[in-house]
């Protein structure tokens, strides 16, 4: 077990490795830089541009901008940011990262509290029309754009309704404990659902067809045969094994979310990584855009060791060897 | 038969209803098994054996497939009558199964102990997940696990095939069933572990003094282990007999046909026979006798209607129009 | 509805820069509709939302902010010495009183005496001084350097050479003198800037105040103005208290709170009540105003805005040399043959429909151009430049005067040589209008038989650098510009040498006109320049070195809710301690 | 041919070595690597096929036997040169093949040829049975498009279907047809040496003989040599001039089917021998019950593979590994029992 | 497991008819025509085809249907309301909103499909190298894939439409492909890898089959099912991406007219309230078009699968 994880930590590293290598590559590949705009504008003189980019080490070819970005991450250290004067990137990460943490656990808890059982229940009544009516959800929930879905949504719950805020993510400052996290429930609902609507219908779909493919396993049968309840085999033998396959899109589901993120925070102005991210594209901020990148990239990555190390826990089949 | 009936099923039919097509996949199988015998279904594949018995457990998936008609009675009480839940206390108490797949049939993700325990907690023979436990290191070992203890915490994966069969027969005679029911239990295993688990029922069986309803298409298996065969064919019966009448006086050409063909260890055969064509499917068989299309002795009459199953000598019976004497059949030796 | 956030460089400028803008506002009806429309009763207290459709930068010290939405909040939190009023009149706001010495080169300012900082400490010169100073200070690392670079010994002390700054000093606790190299014909603009703490920055270098937690922290932050920031929750709420001690008397309300929304969301907040006000720098988008003109609770406020959109044409390209070297030589202009005759340019002018345009892309909130000084400057001339009307018959006319003919009768003019005549437009994203204009002036143009082939849109910064760096195959671009600030001289973006000059235009007339225009001594006499740049004006408009497209109106709103507001065209957050909200 | 003619004819050239060897396979090794430790390196092997040597002489058919896992399959994919050995060589036909590089195996397989064990997958479900058949000629660039066609007809009709079944596919087949359609296919070269790994495993029994004397029928029409691969002792008895008895990779025991199953040498042979349940309802029959499983071919036992099962092993057979041992009328065993451990010499009884 | 899955073989292959009665039968059932039998079955998947072909139609009939060419400006009649001369108004730029409809739903469809092809023929080449050959080219191509699934789809997507500062449409549509050919590389290496275990690939190569043959007439005829049915996610997929793309404003440049963005000018409660017809034909033609796609994908899984008929 132990050397399981250690396997898959050291898989881990040069993945890591080479992601920053991507991830820098794309960076030096971008035409322009964050200061061309300032280049621009007539009352800066343009050397004193050209000092900021000296300064800030525009000029260096990229192997050294590499070995420097390099050197300053390995210290926890990602830079400044070029658009936001005067701040870190980690320190803008920081920033937004619990909003969309917020946002991502929410939607997954959805994901999860709606798909899961839906999909169970949809195995269970296969064919019938609650089978029908939960695929075309499923179907439709893939189908609809979702900033689209968000601004209906918006429309119809927070215009019409007056049930959700539109935006934001606390409705005002000050407030402290249930309150406060009330509130911020309730400015999660909507962009959550937005959010999590693609992945609780794929997870609908995908526990649907699992929970069918256990059902017809032959250890089902013996289940039976032993005399266990309808709820016991479904509850203990089905959804166990049926449950196994989905941690592996857990590992992948936190990049997922936050591809969504970016749209979905956009809608609702809710100030989160994804937001932080499109900002750091429409600036060319490639500290930033760097930054969020490797983040991201290195929460993935970390999210499918756990996810293998989970899969191996709940799977005794996986040989650790 | 002076013997005690423990199960008895009488014109059972099980069909699957397959969009606009049904396959009669057992379509008037009567049979029963006394206390303390073993009964052997044989038959070729798709003839409606493992049907007959998830039909006896009642585990047909359900659609596309329906007990149509028939009664199974065990010890008297029709099975098919029960409610589910009281069906539920049936399975595994009164009557136990095992199936072909060892590798598949246990779940994967429990310890061998734990889905023993399971059973037994289930059936209320023990009390406590630890008292299980223990009880299912003791059955274990009864199987002949020598390292029982730790056996029991390992996972099905950890098994060899014959290791998990043995912990299914474990787990089937744990609350001690009346009538066991084991389909195709060692097809899938090798010549010398499938001795090891013969040998192993017939110990078991023993031991609990319950009956076997044993299922395969191997008759050299029939051989070791059946009192009586019933030979099935196209979802029914067509023959009926002890083991030593079966071997050595078969009557259906059916019987007669499988024997023929097979090479046996024993004899040389110059050439094998073989019945020709193939087993029809089951939602699509002949008119009459199904097994007419194959049979070398077919006549006419055979494609009328399906014969019935009768008693040509005490104990011997023949679903087949050559044994029908108002059919004008006679009987021939072969 | 796309942010325009490539032109927050643009626009931030002029947010600070505050022009001297002498029209009056053209809105005084509905100036005094929102007096009567007051009718709720004051309340003492409450908090006032206010909008904004982007995200803060978190740079919030005045010296290097560069977003407008940073302003946003500066703008309540800190002051200058000057501000311009609702006439674009400067006044005093933390002077006291000034004078300016006979040769308009230094100026003395008294400083008011009852001014406290957010942390309780008095406002001193010494703050005034240490600001200019900072900004002049070579480590300084920002872009205001405008406002020092023309103070005596600017030059030495930015270069580390001196450690005093000689342009700016205190006379005493309460007096400062600033000292120019030249004779300043805009005194109060230069020393118009926000001052910021001494005491809280003093242990930083100019560079570090960048990262000081007062800069980057919205709850350290310390000014003089009537609210100071209390919580926040970035990127969706800023709070600010009233400043209970404020010089101009404590506060009508308890709290002004911006909140950051999605525009397409406005007005759904503005009619519901969740927010009060949308001011600068978004204002209500032109896609918005139908529905806000029809709500009934809405105060509309419509100055004119100072940017502008352009059509530029590359007359000429500098040499890819010169471009690495950035050299900007007259000589070296390598003329773009496309464009040279100012018929063709002519032609395109009457060509392209701008009237409908400000119609269909802006909703007509602004108006069409036709030379670069805005409507408010002392500067503008309505009669003096030449306006094009569209006229697609006198554009095909000029074309033809020019020796263009369709020869192969495809509906397109082949230029004189009888080859293929194809003009290459560039655009950049991020600003709908903008974008869509590329396609009007597109088909316009095949109307009159010019083709134009439109690029695909290029991230802002990336087409910049394409026409700074005079891409050869570019004839024309589109981008926007804001109007003269300050001081009208259009010589750093129209000098022949000037490397904000895109189009490299290079007219001797021109270079005259802008030159007498601003030769001492006559240039101390505003009518002589006004004329001059009047003739310049026309001048610009026969040569057109670009095509001025249109500049826009600011859509200002706020809700009958929300009282006390000082309209402004160039700054809606003068007088917030006036503001005050209505009960219910 | 009967199996008595075949013995006969056996007997005939018992000692001599005149008997064609079409086949040689000498000291032939598998080892697949096995993939551990933390960076996924070579940690050990299975030992596939280990150390195995004999010879298939022309016109007989040699059944190969043993459990699941010891290794026939893999034996029979060296043979036709689908994996490559790791060690030891391949004869066929008096040239060594061991080596030919798998891009030029291809005019071997032109003799020789395999029947799979699967009907169901082995047969390509999107090409209708005439291109099945077919396509040994077209890779072997063998004939005309009308030749073959003509062929594939004739090959139908020999395994007992109607010609046209060439426009059908597949999945309209039952299993004892493909199987049929298997046995045209690998005849459609006209190979000398047919290699079936498990041909009749996967059928009932009544289509299992009817396939087993096609292949008899076949082997006399077509002058072929057969490799036949089983795990069941009857069948193998029924259809092979000779049989080997593979353990873990090893060959237990090689023999004339008379000499193997009248008189099994090997204690694994019979136990095996003895674990087929007997049809024989007349006669009670003594069974040699084996204990425990067959090893892992990754951690086989040292000495004799079998000695962990073995109901006669000793403490030679921990530790010294027997060697196959010739012990009179081509009956060849490795086991400790007929071999002095003194002077090796071969003990008779 | 192999006796297993005989077995259940063994059960499909009884219901088939016994060649007896074999002159009864249809001849030549192919493969193709069983799928395409079964596919027809399936009401939903009918009705996605159905639907499909009409907005396929509608769309590439568009110069039949409307004399408006999508692109043309009126900036003296711009947001327009539905009248018999546009009859779903017209857009600020003044574009007909109708011309835009049938001329983006070319477009969007095209971006789609092309998108789909070249991520196809990546995934099939790639995916059989990976798949057939295994070793060393399978851990490269696998470990390049493991890279770009790291990165969450839309952000790579973002990143690299950024550098890319031109933004053609055929650039968009490399750039997309280009990006998004791992995961059906994945799955088809996947197909590939179990396509290779079986025993008619093992036959084919004891007939000496080339591995191109094999590859050929083996691999991909058997791969197909799950080539077109992830072609069909990838298609739908890259219709609602091409929305959200339009959304943040990474889109088809203008004045080309895309479903997306014709939803993106929707981003307004404004014109969301009271401009419908602007909004409500272009998004129901996505989620139509996606569903329908979905629709027959899914039938084409259980088509070409008809074990997997419970499946997803
Ligand atoms: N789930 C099912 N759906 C449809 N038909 C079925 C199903 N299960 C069984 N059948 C049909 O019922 C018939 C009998 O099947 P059964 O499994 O009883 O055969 P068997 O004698 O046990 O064969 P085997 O030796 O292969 O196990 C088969 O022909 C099959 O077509
Ligand atoms: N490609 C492979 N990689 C690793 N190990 C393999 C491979 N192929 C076979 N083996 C191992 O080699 C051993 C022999 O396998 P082989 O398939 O030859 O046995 P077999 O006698 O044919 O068994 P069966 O009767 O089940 O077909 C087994 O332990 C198997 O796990
Ligand atoms: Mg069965
Ligand atoms: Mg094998
Ligand atoms: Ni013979």
């Amino acid at each position: 077990m132990y050397k399981y994880i250690l396997r898959r930590f050291l898989i881990f590293i040069p993945m890591l490795f080479i992601v920053t290598v991507v991830v820098f590559t794309m960076a030096t590949l971008a035409p322009g830089d964050p200061l061309t705009g300032e280049v621009l504008d007539p009352t800066v003189d343009p050397e004193v541009v050209e000092q900021r980019r000296e300064a800030l080490g525009l000029n260096d070819p990229p192997p050294v901008q590499y070995m420097n970005w390099l050197s300053e991450i390995s210290q926890g250290n990602l830079g400044d940011s070029l658009h936001y004067s005067g701040r870190t990137v980690e320190d803008l990460i920081m920033s937004r990262a619990p909003n969309t943490v917020y946002l991502a656990a929410f939607s997954l808890f959805i994901t999860i509290v709606i798909g899961v059982p839906l999909g169970m229940y949809s195995a269970r009544k296969q064919y019938t029309p609650v089978d029908y009516t939960a695929t075309v959800f499923g179907f439709f929930g893939l189908a609809v754009p979702n900033f689209f879905f968000a601004l209906i949504a918006v429309y119809v719950f927070s215009f019409q309704l007056g049930l959700f805020p539109p935006q934001g993510t606390i409705s005002q400052p000050g407030l402290t404990g249930i309150d406060a996290f009330l509130d911020r429930l309730h400015h999660l609902v909507m962009p959550g659902i937005t959010l999590g609507l693609a992945s609780t219908a794929i997870y609908m779909r995908y526990t649907r067809s699992e929970m069918l493919d256990v059902m017809g396993q032959d250890f089902i049968r013996t289940a039976r045969a032993k005399g266990m309840g309808e709820q016991n085999v479904l509850y203990k033998h089905t959804l166990r094994n049926a449950l196994i396959p989905l941690i592996t899109l857990l590992g992948f589901e936190f990049g997922t979310l936050l591809s969504g993120a970016v749209v979905t925070e956009a809608v609702f102005s809710f100030p989160g990584l994804g937001q932080l991210f499109l900002t750091g594209i429409q600036n060319q901020d490639f500290p930033l855009i760097m930054g969020i990148n490797l983040i991201i990239a290195v929460t993935v990555l970390v999210g499918n060791l756990l996810a293998d190390i989970m899969y191996a826990v709940v799977d005794p089949r996986i040989r650790y060897d | 038969m002076s013997k005690e009936t423990l199960l008895e099923v009488e014109d059972l039919h099980t069909y699957f209803y397959l969009g606009d097509k049904v396959a009669k996949a057992v379509d008037g199988v009567d049979l029963n098994v006394h206390k303390g015998e073993t009964v052997a279904i044989v038959g070729e594949s798709g003839s409606g054996k493992s049907i007959t018995s998830l039909s006896i457990m009642r585990l047909i998936p359900q659609p596309p497939g329906k007990i149509v008609s028939g009664s199974v009675k065990l010890e008297g009480r029709d099975l098919l009558a029960l409610s589910d839940k009281e069906m539920t206390n049936v399975r595994g108490d009164d009557i136990a199964m095992i199936f072909q797949e060892p590798m598949t049939s246990l779940n994967p993700v429990y310890t061998v102990g734990e889905q023993i325990a399971e059973m037994l907690l289930r059936h209320k023979k023990v009390k406590t997940k630890k008292e299980g436990k223990a009880k299912a290191v003791e059955l274990l070992q009864q199987v002949g696990f020598p390292r029982a203890e730790e056996t029991v915490k390992e996972h099905p994966h950890q098994l060899s095939g014959g290791m998990r069969q043995r912990v299914m027969i474990a787990m089937a005679m744990s609350c001690d069933p009346k009538l066991l029911i084991a389909d195709e239990p060692t097809t899938a295993l090798d010549v010398t572990i499938q001795a090891q688990i013969l040998e192993l029922m017939q110990s078991v069986k023993e031991k609990y003094h319950s009956s076997i309803l044993m299922i395969t298409h191997d008759l050299g298996v029939v051989a070791e282990m059946a009192d009586r065969i019933l030979v099935m064919y196209g979802g029914q019966i067509v023959e009926n007999t002890s083991k030593y009448k079966l071997f050595t006086d078969a009557k259906h050409p059916y019987t007669e046909g499988l024997l023929a063909s097979m090479p046996t260890i024993e004899e040389d055969k110059e050439r094998l026979e073989s019945i020709s064509g193939t087993v029809p499917p089951a939602d699509n068989f002949p008119q009459g006798c199904r097994f007419a299309p194959r049979c070398q002795y077919a006549m006419e009459a055979c494609t009328k209607e399906v014969p019935a199953l009768r008693e040509v000598e005490p104990g011997h019976y023949v679903r087949c129009i050559l044994y029908d004497e108002n059919q004008g059949g006679t009987a021939h030796d072969s | 509805a796309c942010g325009d956030v490539n032109d927050e460089n643009f626009e931030n400028d002029n947010a600070g820069n505050n022009d001297v803008n002498n029209e009056a506002d053209n809105n005084d009806n509905e100036d005094e509709e929102n007096d009567d429309a007051d009718e709720g009763e004051a309340q003492e207290g409450g908090n006032a939302t206010v909008a904004m459709y982007s995200t803060p930068e978190h740079q919030f010290n005045p010296i290097y902010y560069t977003s407008s939405y940073d302003n946003n909040i500066i703008e309540f939190a800190y002051e200058s010495l000057f501000a311009q009023d609702e006439e674009l009149e400067f006044y005093n706001e933390l002077a006291e009183d000034w004078e300016m010495n006979d040769d308009q080169t230094e100026m003395t300012v008294e400083l008011r005496d009852d001014v406290t900082w957010h942390d309780g400490e008095e406002f001193t010169a010494d703050d005034v001084v240490f600001t200019y100073t900072m900004i002049a200070s070579p480590e300084y690392i920002g872009v205001r350097q405008d406002y020092v670079d023309d103070l005596v010994g600017y030059e030495e002390f930015s270069a580390g050479d001196t450690d005093e700054f000689e342009g700016v000093r205190a006379e005493d606790d309460h007096t400062v003198v600033f000292e120019w190299e030249e004779p300043t014909v805009t005194p109060q603009y230069d020393t118009g800037y926000y001052i910021i703490p001494e005491h809280v920055f003093e242990d930083a270098d100019a560079g570090e105040i960048e990262e000081h937690p007062a800069s980057t922290d919205p709850e350290e932050i310390v000014g003089t103005g009537p609210f100071q920031m209390s919580e926040y929750e970035e990127g969706d709420y800023y709070f600010l208290e009233k400043y209970e001690d404020y010089w101009g008397g404590e506060p009508n309300l308890d709290s002004v709170t911006w909140e950051v929304i999605d525009q397409s969301v406005m007005t759904g907040l503005l009619d519901s009540g969740d927010i009060d006000a949308v001011f600068e720098p978004d204002g209500i988008e032109p896609v918005d105003l139908d529905t806000v003109e029809a709500m009934d609770n809405i105060n509309m406020y419509q100055p004119q805005d100072l940017g502008y959109q352009y059509m530029g044409f590359k007359l000429a390209h500098r040499p890819s040399e010169d471009v690495e070297n950035a050299v900007y030589d007259v000589d070296n202009y390598e003329t773009n043959e496309k464009l040279e005759d100012p018929r063709v340019r002519q032609a395109i002018a009457y060509g392209v429909d701008r009237e409908a345009m400000v119609e269909g892309l802006i909703h007509g909130s602004g108006q069409v151009l036709h030379a670069p000084f805005p409507e408010a400057s002392w500067a503008y001339d309505e009669d003096a430049p030449v306006k094009y009307e569209y006229n697609v018959e006198q554009a095909q006319e000029l074309m033809e005067e020019a020796g263009y003919e369709d020869v192969t009768d495809d509906g397109y003019y082949e230029d004189p040589d009888g080859e293929e005549y194809t003009l290459n437009l560039e655009y950049p994203t991020g600003n709908e209008p903008r974008e869509r204009a590329a396609t009007v002036i597109e088909q316009n143009l095949e109307e009159v038989g010019i083709r134009v082939d439109v690029q695909s849109p290029r991230e802002f910064d990336a087409h910049a650098t394409r026409v700074e760096e005079d891409e050869p195959d570019m004839d024309l671009y589109l981008m926007g510009w804001s109007l003269a600030s300050g001081d009208p001289d259009p010589s750093a973006i129209f000098g022949a040498e000037a490397a904000y000059n895109y189009p490299r235009w290079y007219s001797e007339e021109s270079e005259q006109l802008m030159e007498e225009a601003t030769q001492a001594p006559d240039a101390f006499d505003q009518e002589y320049r006004q004329e001059k740049y009047a003739e310049w004006a026309e001048h610009v408009s026969e040569e057109l070195p670009m095509l001025f497209l249109w500049s826009m109106e600011n859509n200002f709103a706020y809700t009958d809710r929300l009282g006390g507001v000082t309209e402004n065209p160039v700054n809606m957050y003068k007088n917030t301690h006036e503001w005050y909200v209505t009960e219910e | 041919m009967t199996v008595n003619e075949k013995t006969a004819q056996a007997d005939e050239t018992e000692a001599a070595a005149d008997r064609e060897v079409l086949v040689e396979v000498k000291n032939l090794k598998k080892y697949f690597p096995v993939k551990g430790g933390i960076l996924k390196r070579t940690v050990g092997n299975v030992k596939a096929v280990d150390d195995v040597s004999f010879k298939i002489y022309k016109g007989e058919t040699l059944g190969i036997v043993g459990e699941s896992g010891s290794g026939k399959s893999t034996l029979g994919r060296m043979m036709m040169r689908l994996i490559d050995s790791t060690e030891g060589s391949i004869t066929f036909k008096g040239q060594e093949i061991t080596n030919v590089r798998q891009g030029k195996v291809r005019p071997l397989r032109k003799d020789m040829q395999m029947i799979f064990q699967d009907p169901y997958a082995s047969l390509n479900p999107r090409m209708s049975i005439g291109e099945i058949i077919e396509e040994p000629m077209v890779v072997q660039d063998l004939h005309d498009k009308e030749e073959r066609q003509r062929i594939a007809g004739d090959l139908l009709e020999t395994v007992g279907l109607s010609r046209e079944a060439r426009d059908k596919y597949p999945h309209e087949f039952s299993g004892g047809q493909r199987q049929r359609i298997g046995i045209a296919r690998a005849l459609s070269t006209r190979p000398q040496f047919i290699i079936g790994d498990e041909p009749v495993s996967a059928l009932d029994v009544s289509i299992q003989s009817q396939v087993i004397n096609l292949m008899e029928d076949l082997q006399d029409d077509f002058d072929l040599t057969y490799m036949f691969i089983a795990h069941d002792l009857s069948v193998v008895k029924h259809i092979s001039d000779r049989v080997a008895v593979m353990y873990l990779g090893r060959l237990a025991e090689i023999a004339p089917i008379d000499s193997l199953y009248k008189e099994p040498l090997h204690p694994y042979t019979q136990a095996l021998i003895s674990a087929v349940p007997s049809t024989d309802v007349t006669k009670k029959k003594e069974r040699v019950v084996l204990e425990g499983d067959l090893p892992s071919p990754s951690n086989p036992p040292s000495g004799c593979p079998f000695h962990t099962r073995c109901p006669e092993a000793h403490e030679r057979c921990r530790a010294e590994r027997p060697e196959l041992t010739d012990m009179g009328n081509d009956h060849y065993v490795a086991c400790h029992l007929y071999t002095d451990p003194e002077t090796g010499e071969v003990i008779r009884d | 497991m192999a006796d297993k899955h005989t077995d259940e073989q063994q059960n499909v292959s009884t219901t088939q008819q016994p060649e007896t009665s074999e002159s009864k039968q249809k001849k030549n059932d192919s493969p193709t025509k069983l799928i395409l039998k079964r596919f027809v079955r399936n009401k939903l998947a009918l009705a996605g085809i159905i639907t499909l072909l009409i907005i396929i139609t509608v769309s590439f009939s568009a110069p039949l249907l409307t004399d408006h060419d999508p692109t043309r400006t009126d900036m003296l009649n711009v947001n327009a309301e539905p009248s018999d001369e546009h009859l779903l108004g017209t857009n600020p730029s003044g574009q007909d909103n109708f011309a835009r409809l049938l001329y983006g739903g070319q477009v969007s469809i095209q971006i789609g499909f092309y998108i789909t092809l070249i991520v196809t023929v990546i995934g099939v080449v790639l995916g059989s190298l990976s798949g057939y050959y295994g070793g060393r080219v399978d851990s490269l191509i696998m470990r390049v894939t493991d890279l770009f699934l790291i990165f969450p789809f839309l952000l790579l997507v973002l990143t690299v439409v950024t550098i890319l500062e031109d933004t053609s449409l055929l650039i968009f549509v490399v750039t997309l492909g280009l990006i998004v050919w791992p995961n059906i590389t994945r799955i088809l290496r996947g197909s590939y890898l179990s396509l290779r275990e079986q025993e008619y690939v093992l036959s084919a190569r004891a007939i000496g089959a080339s591995d191109f043959r094999i590859m050929r007439k083996h691999l991909i005829p058997n791969a197909i099912g799950p080539i077109i049915v992830n072609a069909t996610v990838v298609m739908a997929q890259m219709i609602i991406l091409e929305s959200g793309l339009s959304f943040l404003g990474f889109g088809i440049p203008d004045p080309t007219p895309t479903w997306g963005k014709m939803l993106e000018e929707a981003r307004n409660l404004g014109v969301l309230t009271q401009r419908p017809f602007e909004w409500f034909p272009p998004g129901i033609m996505i989620v139509l078009t996606v569903l329908s796609i979905n629709f027959i994908g899914d039938g084409l899984r259980d088509a070409f699968d008809p074990k997997s008929r419970s499946r997803r």
